[in-house]
């Protein structure tokens, strides 16, 4: 096999196998040598026409390229997984609390919260939903993304505002908040 | 006999090998030491296979000499540790005393009081190296990569129902977990602040530089909400997440994101 | 395009987009007129065949068939996805191992083998991962939960069933039989 052919493998199981599109310069990652833009271009033309007569075609979208099935192929894919899950995971709705509640957050934030880690899987399906989304980058290292929830969000569980969410008023924020020192703690309510 | 032991402590940055005989450790290199071991178990094994002692004819005296000096160590510096280091220091005592009692019973056969602690320690190991089998393993999401391209959905996804009372009763059970590990704070900062932190941060998103004015409606807001919105700012600052500029003394505040 | 080409197609296409192995009962469903098992299983030999000597296979796993990327290429994908999944400490990977191959187990069971109590973060850890769940209750006083691993665990390992599971230490078996007959062959000479 040619180093050619060998990239253009490289390329094609790189799509097959990623669940986002990618772009050309994700792409580029996969070598250590940092093959240039132009090539990986070119390679992918060669993927597109290898496969134009397959039941796969490889597309571009906004954020790169992807694999998809051919249309006619839907009718029968559908009939797979009609119906999503009808529940979230206890993890989801806990993440959502979590970001409800103390946004904006990292990932790391609500690992430490919630004192396991965070399947990235959790985080997608509340992306898919459009109740959360990325709002900026903590000056950390590996700039972490900054969670939080959106208008759909409140839209959704017919909020005017975050502050309308319900508040805990038991014996257990008592202790909490005895347990804690927070300058952040004020009284003053909106409207 | 598979004597290799793995996961070895590292002190000041170097794998140590051995201990040295006379089971001398440098009191700050203890913890890592603690660290290293999964409990009572794992550091028998660990004595047993450096000395390199037949499992199945343990010398009770040394070893149990050795695991006490250990403990003893332990104790000094991280007493809530020791219940379970403790209890088989115990456990090994026993068995050693046993050993020096004559023989009562003829069938001696089943008699050794160190068949139940092999057996344990055996056991044990097994699983440790199980364990690290397993972690050594191919797995997804690690090393195998599976085939998830896209494919376009017609019809809607119906997703799951949501109720205001489901997503509360998750906060509820975040809340009276996240007591059991005592060392983060879930405060009950105020929601509003929160809110306002992550309006600030979109427009931030937007336009990336902003003057501090544009986040107040004097006008409009009412007084409360207007602190909120400066309180949040001041979070936001403290945080490190945005950067709070101005040139000169009575020039306009500029508010931006803090990664410039 | 025959009849049968045209199943082929589907039923690849169907394993190329889903992120979770299809069983044969899986695939029926794709077709109507509700195609019979042996066909199906007949053409994924073919399909399985087709791919030999491409970047993908087709494995069997405990849920059933997927497509995933051949050994060579993880270097390669490994330099893609940042997300990728956690490292767990010992005591989790030691955990796993003991529900593993001993299961179904109590947490007594566990902190037995290992000598120490556990921390409920372990289990927690693994139940979220979804390599192990809750399969019943032992009839003892409390009535402790038993943990076994799930199909999940078997798919994440790329294993069909447990029995494929690596074989445990030959030589520490050898001895654990020998403990019983053996121990005691020296007397007690110690001072």
């Amino acid at each position: 096999m040619t180093q050619v052919e060998k990239l253009k493998e490289v390329l094609e199981v790189a799509l097959l196998t990623s669940s986002q599109p990618l772009s050309v310069e994700d792409l580029t990652k996969l070598f250590i040598d940092k093959t240039d833009r132009s090539t990986i271009r070119m390679l992918l033309d060669e993927i597109k026409n290898d496969w134009k007569d397959k039941s796969m075609s490889l597309t571009q979208v906004a954020s790169g390229y992807r694999f998809q099935a051919k249309p006619d192929f839907t009718e029968f894919l559908m009939r797979l997984s009609p119906d999503r899950a009808p529940n979230y995971s206890r993890a989801v709705m806990e993440v959502l609390a979590i970001i409800a509640y103390r946004q904006p957050v990292t990932r790391a934030d609500i690992e430490k919260i919630r004192g396991v880690s965070l399947n990235s899987n959790t985080l997608r399906q509340l992306i898919e939903r459009e109740w959360i989304d990325v709002i900026g980058q903590k000056e950390l290292p590996g700039r972490p993304s900054l969670y939080a929830t959106t208008k759909n969000f409140l839209n959704d569980f017919a909020l005017k505002s975050i502050s309308e969410l319900p508040e805990l008023n038991s014996s257990l924020t008592q202790e909490l908040s005895e347990s804690n020192v927070d300058i952040n703690r004020q009284e003053i309510q909106e409207n | 006999m598979t004597a290799s032991i793995k996961n070895l402590a590292k002190v000041y940055g170097e794998e140590i090998e051995l201990l040295p005989q006379d089971l001398y450790i440098p009191p700050d290199a203890l913890e890592v030491y603690l660290d290293s071991f999964e409990g009572p178990l794992d550091l028998l094994i660990y004595l047993i296979r450096k000395n390199n002692i037949d499992i199945l004819d343990i010398p009770m005296a040394n070893l149990t000499l050795q695991y006490v000096n250990y403990v003893e160590k332990m104790k000094v510096i991280k007493l809530e540790l020791a219940a379970d280091y403790l209890l088989m220091s115990a456990m090994l005592i026993e068995i050693k005393s046993r050993m020096l009692l004559p023989k009562i019973s003829l069938e001696d056969e089943e008699d050794d009081p160190r068949a139940e602690l092999v057996k344990k320690l055996i056991e044990y190991e097994l699983m440790k190296d199980a364990a690290e089998n397993l972690n050594e393993m191919p797995q997804v999401g690690k090393n195998i990569l599976i085939a998830q391209s896209y494919f376009e959905r017609v019809t809607e996804i119906t997703y799951p129902d949501v109720t205001l009372d489901d997503l509360f009763a998750a906060w509820k059970n975040v809340i009276k977990r996240a007591k059991q590990f005592e060392q983060h704070q879930i405060s009950r900062s105020e929601l509003s602040v929160r809110e306002h932190m992550t309006i600030i941060l979109r427009k931030l998103n937007d336009k990336n530089l902003l003057e501090f004015s544009t986040f107040f409606n004097y006008e409009k807001d009412p007084i409360p909400k207007l602190v909120v919105c400066f309180l949040a700012i001041l979070e936001l600052t403290k945080e490190g997440l945005i950067k709070i500029n101005q040139q000169t003394s009575s020039s306009s505040i500029f508010l931006q994101l803090g990664d410039t």
